[in-house]
Formats: structure tokens, C-alpha cells, sequence
């Protein structure tokens, strides 16, 4: 290329009227004509369209072009396109700039003189930087052909079905000791009623025995290095006290157990029931594997019990050095399907959760409603009694700025669900606080005509407060609901003997900390973001990671199972691809400025520098290197070099925008 | 009350000022701020209240019953004395609720004056009442400053279709 | 609080007449934090001033000390650093680097006579972009009050 | 020794008196000097702000400006009302600059400055942030064992400001009682209003608003109420007798300051905080005889 004259195409988008509603594209194209070593200026309509793509082929073909500038929108959405619509011409995509004029310029300035006075000035830089641009060629590295999976609720189940269907390999990691997650604990589902568990077990037992699946259960994260293609995955399994291998869950373990009585709180029925301290979460975990919980256990706590769980064990399965265990593991990429966890209705004092009694998050109601949960699917109060009267408080937590302006988006239907099944268990009347009704899914709005039709009671309004305190004789004893009806136009107080607590959907605990390990971003209220909300809804930024279920937002199980569908064949594409195209942004050495002064090798997160000491110079590995530069600032010779984001490249854009 | 605090913020947004201006409820509002806090929307009911009684006093277009004659009884006496003298007050509030409710309050002043909370001919004033004088009459020059900067209700609107 | 209240800015006649200081200020942004609330803020039609034009690196890690000085040498008034939050850097610790690397600058520029204002670090995260917004506007305002930076260089 | 200034308010004059005065000798008895402010105007309460804003804020604000004189203290007013009207006027002027352009100007025309460099404080929250509970413990030396008290703060301690304790689950006056010996009692409208103004001017919604709070008081077998506010010790305790006559209802719940309380427990004597101008004394082992 040395010697040959510099000839730069620049290639203005209207996108619309996005940019040209703001900006005076016209003026621009005439600006940039007049820039040094441009040879043609235009303008489109969209230049990412077929058409628009066309014209920059032509022109470099035609005027032949040895640069190309497009100004349009941001380099994250459509810099790829561009560069494959020059490389199609025969022009090295790395001799491509984009500038960005939408994201940067038109949707973000006011005033439309200085927003064309702000893309003039970009596109000036554009040019002198891509003026200096130099040919590259991109790397490509092979792809590990296993997929992990964070998260064995049912967005993970299915995405390991789907995966392990097509014959890919896939390491299922879950935190609890089975998979299964809050579908697990519902009696049914909304709007059909199916039976939660005869729809979900199959798909549990199915995973458990499938040849392609390895579940590790009861295990965690705790570690995650590599890129797209080559992730390394430290998996931490956390100690059963029971060897694995060994147990057939035959249960006799607990029967023997030196507790008679169940007496600690299970975690699976929220601390609504009890279990031993060897215990099985319930009857369909998968692993159907028992294990001890270490702080309840006698001899785990204070060294000394009969052991009579040990000996009650055919298959000598009981394991008291049980130690946690770390494995291994190489994957071409990740689903994020971390799940989601209920809204703590103590941080809502009025409503009187934790104080009150008969006062239950939805979830729980969940528990109460199940056969195999504390009440055995019919719903009792405290005393014992069945309720009469039940009240369902809509959006605790949710649409409100004091806590999470979001809409959780299932609490509608799950309360009506709930309002069904307590009106079906107990008879009771029930009625449903609601500020407005979101039934906006396939049969979901039938479903509501259906409750009305039942006789289940809807009163407009966000309720101020719930009170034992009475006026009336009718209110003693009762919990009383403080709520302004909005279409009866009264503040009422309604008495009932039970209420249910439609909390909102919330990020796990630790996403922020899943988040960092997997560098991913999360939004304003914590969720996971997707790469774009339309078009990529569930990759992320990192390329290689996707994600799946509540862990992005909340959303119901038709949502969950079809994007749990769509992470998996996202995550499928690129192992079958088996090859993964890396930006070539490497640093690289010049090693006759170099004065072997290895700072640059103590600061390589990726340890990609060597230093070569019979020549007395730092080498960087090209592939190690992932491109940051922070050893190229940081060279006291300036003898290290950032590919594509050379010095002299970034030096020029500065000068550009200046 | 006449309108729930929801239907007064959202006769605001719809423009009924006449509707709103005319209503008891903000005079009713004890400004517990109870709402204030609570509201999802975050909007400051309480201060909205104030917002509306005070249009509604420079507009005279406020419905004249006991709360607002006590409001301005309690500006004339503060303007005079600097400070409020409950026995007075008290008296002027009774008499303006009707004679009958005058007389139940006897029983109980009565018994505030044995219990020496009750001074039925001292009056609680400021010493130097000229330069309160001179700062509130400082405040009457000039512009008024509004509070806050954009008033919330929006001047017309659409009108009932039918009134009950 | 220590002035009760600021006295309103008086403008001269012959102030009036001169088009208001625009100040020019060079952005360095991240790839994968700033850079992204960037395009969050775009996407949400946030508005803010136009004097910022930013420069895309990958990490705040790349960004070069002589980048800043050759920035304020060429007539900027004012250099922002946009990088990701302690502990959330895409390439594990860049952004420390940075950091460690803008307290010196930020120094020696101030050595220099090149107010601290003038030079800024910011994390800002890639969902941040309201901050991204009030950050810029506050710079801009700050500079149009210090006025253009009349510098000749080291 | 600890200084604060006190701003005593119109109704600590009047209807409030045992609350100045128990107030007064807590703080003496624990070496705390109040000095009350000098020729004080009244604080605007609720009733001027809806007349007009613009000289409500003034009239706070030419208290604060008083205060101001004695540079550095913070000042003490112990009616929740006037406690709000200081704090919201402090507030606002801090938020709109023109009408602290105003306010300031109009003061500066009787030659007061106003900066808003002093803090407004609620006596509750200085007791137990100030001096602090390790300090108020050592001086209890009569407990009030044995009674049950109802904690009720009413609103504008709570609301809008958070300053004293958590708006939604305040805390701070429950721990004040168990500190005098006492028990606090469960009480769900312990941050509801009391009716205000309303149990004069509109009876009908203010003396319900008293009722439900002494209903709930009775039923949760209250001896006594513990309020922080004179206005909501009038409306419990004054209206008692025309609520049996309207509802048939007999509460006979007594109702006291948090001061006299903790004057008790520190061993002052009843005529000293004040007992005797109730006009119903809580039966309180040890100190009636």
C-alpha cells in the first residue's frame, strides 16, 4: 500500500429522520468533501440497508477507495456490517472508521446548529484517523465445544435440554442441593392450571439421566476466566456430607436420624415446615440425593452423636469429612440463568409482614397451596382454622419510587392464580387489591374473566395499611384492609382472616457479583442486561455469555422457556461454528526501542508479555494479548503499540476534535 | 373530605381548577404528611395541598366554612402580637363552629385554668413586635416568589360530560 | 453556606456582544463502560452539552498520559476520563492503572497552571447514563465559568 | 456543660406548660443549659402557610436568624409543630434561592442576618443522640417498672423530615421508655395523626382521628400515652370527655410528655415535671404516694 495515494470515501447516514431530523446532513457531506484525501462524499437514506451498502462497494470499486468513513449510528450496532460490506469489495475491513453521529450527536444534543457543527467535527476526525489506518488481519481461535449453565431453575433445565439435545456437552451448575428452582415450589401455573410439578419433573428426571448433561449440584461459580470460545469455569461443590455416587435415596438415613421430630426450618417450603438435619429438600429434587445441613447436625456441630444415619446406610454413603471440591472446567460459552428472588415485604412496615400474623409473600402461598407443602395443599391459619375471608395485596414492592418503580410483570397472574386456588381449597371469599390489572399474555385476559365470573372480589387501589387494630365489633380479631377504592370512590376497611403479599420480582443477592465475574452489566434495577433490547435480547456484551429467565427481568415461564430456548441455540450457533473471529487490537513490540525495563510485564493482567532475557527485550504474546493497552500507555520507550489503536491513530482523532 | 387526595392530584393533571380550588379537602389535610412519603409517584401531596389552599385564598375562590376563617384569624393574631394566644384562639374557633359547640367548651377550659394551662385575660405577645412588623411588611414589597417555581394546576379542562 | 446568597452573574454590554465561551472538551471513554452509557444515553434521548466529543479506546487502561497533554496542547479546554467502576474493569484492573495514572497527571497539570477542574476522571457504568449526562454538563458548566485554558505547553 | 438554645413556641406558653416545664427541669437535672430564644415570634405553624408561603418562611426564618446570634448552637424546639415549621422553612430557603434572596432582604431591613448555619433539633432525638442512652441509664434511678406505655409520635417528628427516627418504623421513642424502666407497647398508630387543627375546626373527622388512636391505646391495655407534642397531648388528653359524650365510649387513658416521663424516672419529683397540671395522672407505682 506505501506509495499509493490515500483515497477516503465518506458515507453520511440519514438513518431516517433520526439523524437528519437534527442534523443538517447535506452541510456535512459538502464539509467533508473538502477534507484532505476525500474523494467522495455522500449521503443515504440507511446506509446499513442493502442499498446503502451497496454504494460504498461500488465506490470502491469504482474511485477506488483505500479508506472507508461512515458516519451513522454507534460502532457497537453496526461497525461488524460495515466492515464486512468493505472486505466484500476487497478492502482489508481494518482500513474502515465508523463515526458515531446518532448515539453521540442527534438523539443527545438539543440544538441543531451545534449538533451539525459536532458531526462535521467527528467526521473530520474520523477521516485524519483513518487516514493512518493500517491493514489487519483478524484472529481466529478455535472454540471449546462444551457449554456451561448457571442455574438449574426451569430457564436452565431447558436450555441444557435444548443443548444436550443437539449432542453439545453441557455442565449444569445449581447452588440448592437440586435443581428445579421456584417452578419447583408452585402447585400450578397460570392461565392453564397445569399441574407445575407433572409438567416439570419429567423435564428434571430427563436432565438427570441425559448422557450429555453433567449436573453439579448443590455446587457454585467461583470462578471464570478466558473469552468468547475458551472460558476457564472453577465450579466449587459444596460438601452433602453424603458421597453422591454412593446414595440410591432410599431416605432411611432420616428415618433414623437421632432426631425424631423435624425441627428445622426447610429452606424449599421457606421455613413454612420442618426437616431434620439430614433431609432431602423434597420428595422430586433431582439429584433425588439426601444431605446434612453442618449447623444442625450434632455430630457435625459439636463432634459427638451416635451416627445413626451412618449406620442406618446400606450403601455406607454417609460422609462426615466431606470436604468442598473444586472442578475444572473449559467451555466455549455460558448461560446465565441465575433466576430471580421475591421482594422482602418487611422493607413495606405498613403491611405488617414478620408482626401480623397470617401475613404470607406470594410465594409462600405457593407452599400452602401445595400438595406436598406444610398444609398439604390446603391453606390454614395460624390457629389452625381455614380462612373465610383472604385478601391478595397487588404490587408490594413494585411501581413504587420508594423501592422498585419496575413492574414485575407476573404478580397479576400469579394473584389471580392464588385467588383461584385459596377460593377452590377453602371456599373463602377472596378478594384482590390491585392498582391496575396487567393481563397481557396469551389466555391471560380470560383468565381474568373467569375469576370475576367466580365471585372473586376486585377493589381499585393501593391499600394504605393493614391494621388489627378494630372500630368494630366485626373487625376484632381480623386483619383489617385500609384501601381507598378508586371506582367506588371510598376509603374502605375490609376485614379478612388472611393476606397474601404480591411481592414484586428482584435480582439475586449476589448478581453483582456474578456480574463482575462474568463482566456483564446490569441495569439501574440490577438485572442483567441484553447486547440490545429488540435485536440481541439474549446475548450480552461479552461475547460468548448469554442469558436466560428472571435474571434479566422479570417474566413469567412462557417467557423463561422461550428465551432459555433462544440462549441455547445463540450459544449452539457459535460451538458449531467451532472458530471465533477476535478483534486483531493486540499490542505489539517494537523491539529496537525496547530497553528490557519489564514494567509492562508486571502489569499484564493476562501475563501475555515475556520478557527475552538473552536479548534483553519484552515480547508480547499475540495470543494472549486481549487488547487493553494498558502496557502500551504505561512504556516509559514508548516502544509498545496498540494495533488499530496506535498513538499516532488516537493522537490524530484528538487533533480531529479538536 | 370531599376528594380523596388521588382524585384531587388527578383533577390537577386534568386542568379542574375550579373543582379543585372549591374543594374542602385540602383544608381538611392536617399535613401529617402521611401521603408524602408513601406516595409511589413521589409526588409531595402534602405541599400540594398548601399549594392549592393558598391559590384558593388569593383567589377568593375558596368555600368559606370554619378551617379557612381559622387560618386567617391565626395571620391576623400573629400579625398583631407576634404570637398566638391559645385562650383567644380557642374562643374565636368555638364561636365560628356555632354557639352550642362554644358552650361544650366551657367545661373544659374550666378545668385547663385550674390546671393553670389556661389564661383567660393574658394575652402572649413579643416584645418588640415593630421589627417582626418591619421584616413581614419588607416581605410585602416586591414580587411574590411562588412557590414552587411552576404552580401545579394547569389553567382550563375538559369539563364533565354529565354532572350528577 | 458560607455566602448566603451567590449574587446573580452580571454581564457587561461588551460581554453581551462576543458569542458566549463554548469550551472544548475531549472525552476518553471505555469501550465497555462510558462508552456504552454513551450510546444508553443516546438511546434514551438524554440531552446533554455538545462540546464533548469523545474518543473510543478500549480500556481506560490505553489511555496515555501524552494523549491528555497533547489534547490541551492542541487548544482543548478541558480532558475527561471516562472509565468502568473500581472492580468492574473488562480487562480485570485497567481502570487502577488509570487511576494511579490520573492522580499524577492531575497533579503535574495543576503544577503547570491547568486547573483540576479542567482535567476529570469519571467512572461511569455502562447503565450509568444519566450520570454520564449530569458529569458533562457539570464539566462544561464548570468551564465555561474558568474560561478558555490559555496554555503553551510544558 | 452541653448549651442549646430554646425556642419555646406559643403553646409551650399555654396550653403546653407542663411539657416546658418538665422539659426544663429533665434537662437541668442532667446539666444541660437551655437558653430560651430571644423575643421569639411564632413559627408560622401549618395555618400561615396556607395563607401565604412567602411570609411563613419569613417568620421562621427571623427565629433562625435570631439564633443565629449565638453562634454555633443548635436549637431546641420541642413542639413538633414549631419543629417542622423551622425545619421546612430551612429547607426552602435552602431550595429556592429567590426567596432566600427575598427572606434574607427583608430581614436584613431589621437588621438581622440570616445564613442558615443553625441546626433545628427535637429534644427526643437530642436525648438520645446528644447525651445518648449509656448517659440518660445512669441517671434513672426511679424505673417506672410495671407501665405500660403507648409510644406515640404523631406526625411532624416523623414526616417529611427523617431526622428524629425511620419515618415508616420509628424506634427512638420506644427506646426512651424502656430506658425510664418502662414498657413500650405495641402500638400501630404510633406515627398517626392525632386530628390537628381539626378537633376544633372540623369535629366530626378530627375527634374520630383522636378516637381511633385512644381505642387502639385502650385495647392494647395502655396506662398512659407518651406523646412528644403539645398539640397531640391536647387533642388524647382534652377531648376525652366530649368523646364519651359523642360515642358513649369511656377511654380514661392518661396521657403524658415523654419529658415528664423520663423526669419521673429520674427521680424528680411530680410537682417539678409538672404531674399535677394533667388533668389525669397515670397511676405510677411509687410516685404518686
Amino acid at each position: 500500500m506505501t506509495g499509493e495515494k490515500t483515497r477516503i470515501g465518506v458515507y453520511i447516514c440519514d438513518c431516517g429522520l433520526n439523524i437528519l431530523g437534527v442534523v443538517d446532513v447535506p452541510s456535512v457531506v459538502q464539509y467533508a468533501a473538502t477534507l484532505d484525501n476525500v474523494v467522495a462524499a455522500k449521503e443515504y437514506k440507511y446506509m446499513c440497508s442493502d442499498p446503502g451498502q451497496d454504494i460504498i462497494k461500488k465506490d470502491i470499486k469504482e474511485l477506488k477507495l483505500n479508506r472507508v468513513v461512515v458516519a451513522s449510528c454507534t460502532p457497537t450496532l453496526h461497525e461488524r456490517t460495515f466492515r464486512t460490506t468493505v472486505s466484500t469489495a476487497g478492502l482489508n475491513p481494518f482500513l474502515f472508521h465508523m463515526v458515531n453521529i446518532r448515539e453521540a450527536v442527534s438523539w443527545v444534543t438539543a440544538d441543531k446548529k451545534r449538533a451539525t457543527e459536532k458531526a462535521k467535527t467527528l467526521v473530520k476526525a474520523g477521516v485524519m484517523r483513518v487516514t493512518l489506518q493500517e491493514p489487519l488481519e483478524p484472529k481466529t481461535e478455535p472454540v471449546a465445544p462444551g457449554i456451561l449453565v448457571i442455574g438449574g431453575g426451569i430457564a436452565g433445565i431447558h436450555a441444557s435440554l435444548a443443548l444436550a439435545n443437539a449432542g453439545t456437552k453441557v455442565h449444569l451448575v445449581e447452588r440448592e442441593p437440586s435443581i428445579g428452582g421456584n417452578m419447583a415450589r408452585f402447585d400450578k401455573t397460570f392461565p392453564t392450571l397445569d399441574c407445575s410439578a407433572c409438567i416439570l419433573t419429567p423435564k428434571m428426571t430427563t436432565l438427570r439421566v441425559h448422557p450429555n448433561i453433567s449436573l453439579y449440584s448443590y455446587s457454585e461459580v467461583v470462578g471464570i476466566e478466558g473469552y468468547v470460545g475458551n472460558f476457564d469455569v472453577i465450579v466449587e461443590r459444596k460438601p452433602r456430607y453424603v458421597n453422591e455416587d454412593l446414595c440410591i435415596g432410599c431416605l432411611k438415613c432420616i428415618e433414623a436420624c437421632v432426631y425424631k421430630d423435624a425441627r428445622f426450618p426447610n429452606e424449599f417450603d421457606l421455613g413454612l415446615a420442618k426437616r431434620k438435619p439430614i433431609y432431602i429438600p423434597f420428595p422430586q429434587a433431582v439429584p433425588t440425593k439426601v444431605l446434612i445441613d453442618p449447623d444442625d447436625c450434632l455430630y457435625l456441630k459439636l463432634g459427638k452423636c451416635k451416627q445413626t444415619c451412618a449406620d442406618a446406610c446400606e450403601k455406607d454413603a454417609i460422609d462426615f469429612k466431606q470436604k468442598p471440591e473444586r472442578v475444572n472446567l473449559k467451555v466455549g460459552s455460558i448461560i446465565v440463568a441465575t433466576g430471580f428472588k421475591t421482594f422482602d415485604p418487611k422493607r413495606k412496615p405498613q403491611y405488617g409482614y414478620g408482626v401480623l400474623p397470617n401475613v404470607y409473600t406470594a410465594l409462600e402461598a405457593e407452599r400452602l397451596l401445595s400438595p406436598t407443602g406444610p398444609t398439604e395443599g390446603i391453606p390454614r391459619l395460624q390457629d389452625g382454622t381455614m380462612p373465610k375471608t383472604v385478601g391478595i395485596i397487588h404490587c408490594i414492592g413494585s411501581r413504587d419510587e420508594n423501592t422498585n418503580v419496575y413492574c414485575s410483570k407476573v404478580c397479576c397472574m400469579y394473584s389471580l392464580k392464588l385467588a383461584h386456588l385459596m377460593k377452590e381449597r377453602t371456599g373463602a371469599e377472596v378478594y384482590n387489591f390491585y392498582i391496575d390489572m396487567r393481563t397481557t399474555g396469551k389466555g391471560y385476559e380470560e383468565f381474568y374473566k373467569k375469576l370475576l365470573e367466580e365471585g372473586v372480589r376486585f377493589v381499585r387501589g393501593r391499600v394504605a395499611e393493614l391494621t388489627t387494630a378494630p372500630l368494630s365489633k366485626g373487625e376484632k380479631g381480623k386483619l383489617i384492609v385500609r384501601v381507598e377504592d378508586t371506582l367506588a370512590g371510598y376509603v374502605r376497611r375490609i376485614p379478612v382472616d388472611m393476606v397474601i403479599l404480591s411481592v414484586g420480582l428482584e435480582p439475586q443477592n449476589d448478581a453483582q457479583e456474578l456480574r463482575r465475574m462474568l463482566n456483564l452489566s446490569c441495569g439501574k434495577d440490577g438485572f442483567f442486561i441484553e447486547l440490545h433490547p429488540k435485536l440481541a435480547p439474549v446475548s450480552t456484551a461479552t461475547d460468548g455469555i448469554y442469558i436466560a429467565g428472571a435474571c434479566q427481568g422479570p417474566k413469567d415461564i412462557p417467557d423463561t422457556v422461550a428465551q432459555a430456548g433462544a440462549a441455547a441455540s445463540e450459544a449452539l450457533a457459535l460451538v458449531h461454528r467451532g472458530v471465533v473471529e477476535i478483534d486483531p487490537y493486540v499490542a505489539v513490540t517494537d523491539e529496537d526501542l525496547c530497553s528490557g525495563c519489564q514494567i509492562c510485564v508486571g502489569l499484564c493482567p493476562y501475563f501475555a508479555i515475556e520478557y527475552d532475557a538473552e536479548k534483553k527485550v519484552s515480547r508480547v504474546k499475540d495470543v494472549m494479548c486481549k487488547g487493553c493497552g494498558v502496557c502500551v500507555a504505561a512504556c516509559p520507550s514508548g516502544a509498545i503499540d496498540q494495533k488499530h489503536f496506535r498513538d499516532a491513530f488516537v493522537l490524530a482523532e484528538v487533533a480531529g476534535v479538536i | 373530605m370531599d376528594k380523596t387526595p388521588r382524585r384531587i392530584i388527578g383533577l390537577i393533571r386534568a386542568g379542574f381548577k375550579d373543582e379543585v380550588l372549591s374543594s374542602i379537602s385540602p383544608w381538611i389535610c392536617t399535613s401529617c404528611y402521611s401521603c408524602t412519603v408513601e406516595c409511589p409517584a413521589k409526588i409531595k401531596i402534602t405541599d400540594i395541598m398548601f399549594v392549592v389552599k393558598r391559590m384558593a385564598m388569593q383567589e377568593k375562590s375558596y368555600r368559606r366554612f370554619v378551617i379557612p376563617d381559622i387560618e386567617e384569624e391565626f395571620v391576623r393574631m400573629v400579625r398583631k402580637n407576634g404570637r398566638l394566644t391559645e385562650s383567644k384562639m380557642g374562643i374565636k374557633v368555638a364561636r365560628k363552629s356555632g354557639i352550642g359547640n362554644l358552650l361544650s367548651m366551657v367545661p373544659l377550659a374550666w378545668k385547663l385554668m385550674r390546671h393553670d394551662r389556661l389564661k383567660l385575660f393574658h394575652t402572649e405577645r413579643m416584645v418588640n413586635i415593630d421589627e417582626l412588623r418591619t421584616v413581614l411588611e419588607a416581605m410585602e414589597t416586591g414580587p411574590r416568589v411562588t412557590l414552587p417555581a411552576k404552580p401545579p394546576v394547569v389553567p382550563t379542562g375538559h369539563h364533565q360530560e354529565v354532572t350528577a | 453556606m458560607a455566602q448566603a446568597v451567590s449574587p446573580p452573574i452580571q454581564t457587561t454590554e461588551a460581554e453581551a456582544e462576543r458569542p458566549a465561551f463554548e469550551p472544548k472538551i475531549v472525552a476518553f471513554f471505555c469501550n465497555w463502560c462510558t462508552y456504552a452509557a454513551s450510546d444508553l444515553a443516546g438511546i434514551s434521548r438524554m440531552k446533554y452539552a455538545p462540546n464533548v466529543k469523545i474518543v473510543r479506546v478500549m480500556c481506560s487502561g490505553r489511555i496515555d498520559p501524552s494523549f491528555v497533554i497533547e489534547a490541551f496542547r492542541s487548544g482543548a479546554d478541558g480532558v475527561m476520563i471516562g472509565g468502568c467502576n473500581p472492580g468492574d474493569c473488562h480487562y480485570k484492573e485497567g481502570n487502577y492503572k488509570t487511576m494511579r495514572r490520573y492522580m499524577l497527571l492531575s497533579r503535574m497539570l495543576q503544577d503547570f497552571g491547568i486547573e483540576k477542574e479542567r482535567f476529570r476522571l469519571e467512572w461511569i457504568c455502562a447503565s450509568c447514563a444519566r450520570e454520564l449526562q449530569e458529569t458533562v454538563d457539570k464539566m462544561t458548566t464548570e468551564l465555561k465559568r474558568l474560561g478558555p485554558l490559555d496554555w503553551k505547553g510544558v | 456543660m452541653r448549651e442549646y438554645l430554646y425556642y419555646p413556641g406559643c403553646s409551650l406558653k399555654g396550653i403546653g406548660g407542663p411539657y416546658e416545664q418538665s422539659l426544663l427541669s429533665a434537662f437541668s437535672k442532667l446539666g444541660v443549659k437551655l437558653t430560651e430564644i430571644a423575643d421569639w415570634n411564632c413559627c408560622g405553624a401549618t395555618a400561615y402557610m396556607s395563607v401565604d408561603a412567602n411570609m411563613a418562611i419569613a417568620l421562621a426564618a427571623r427565629n433562625l436568624a435570631i439564633a443565629e446570634r449565638s453562634d454555633g448552637q443548635d436549637i431546641i424546639a420541642p413542639c413538633s409543630g414549631c419543629y417542622l415549621s423551622l425545619t421546612k422553612a430551612k429547607a426552602m430557603l435552602e431550595q429556592y434561592p429567590e426567596l432566600r434572596a427575598k427572606v434574607v432582604g427583608a430581614l436584613g431591613q431589621a437588621s438581622l442576618r440570616y445564613t442558615g448555619r443553625s441546626n433545628v433539633r427535637h429534644p427526643l432525638e437530642v436525648l438520645m443522640t446528644d447525651i445518648g442512652a449509656k448517659e440518660l441509664k445512669k441517671l434513672v434511678t426511679k424505673p417506672l417498672k410495671n407501665l405500660k406505655v403507648v409510644p406515640y409520635y404523631g406526625c411532624a417528628i416523623l414526616r417529611p423530615y427523617e431526622a428524629v427516627s425511620d419515618p415508616h418504623a420509628p424506634t427512638v421513642l420506644e427506646e426512651m421508655i424502656s430506658l425510664a424502666g418502662a414498657t413500650p407497647l405495641d402500638y400501630p398508630y404510633k406515627g398517626r395523626c392525632c386530628g390537628g387543627m381539626l378537633t376544633s375546626g372540623v369535629q366530626t373527622v378530627g375527634l374520630r382521628l383522636a378516637e381511633i388512636l385512644l381505642e387502639a391505646a385502650k385495647s392494647a391495655q395502655a396506662d398512659v400515652i407518651v406523646t412528644t407534642c403539645p398539640l397531640c397531648h391536647y387533642n388524647l388528653e382534652c377531648y376525652q370527655d366530649k368523646l364519651r359524650k359523642s360515642t358513649g365510649k369511656e377511654f380514661g387513658v392518661p396521657v403524658m410528655y415523654f419529658t415528664q416521663m423520663l423526669g419521673l424516672a429520674m427521680g424528680l419529683s411530680e410537682e417539678e415535671v409538672g404531674m399535677n397540671r394533667l388533668l389525669r395522672k397515670p397511676a405510677i407505682a411509687g410516685v404518686t404516694a
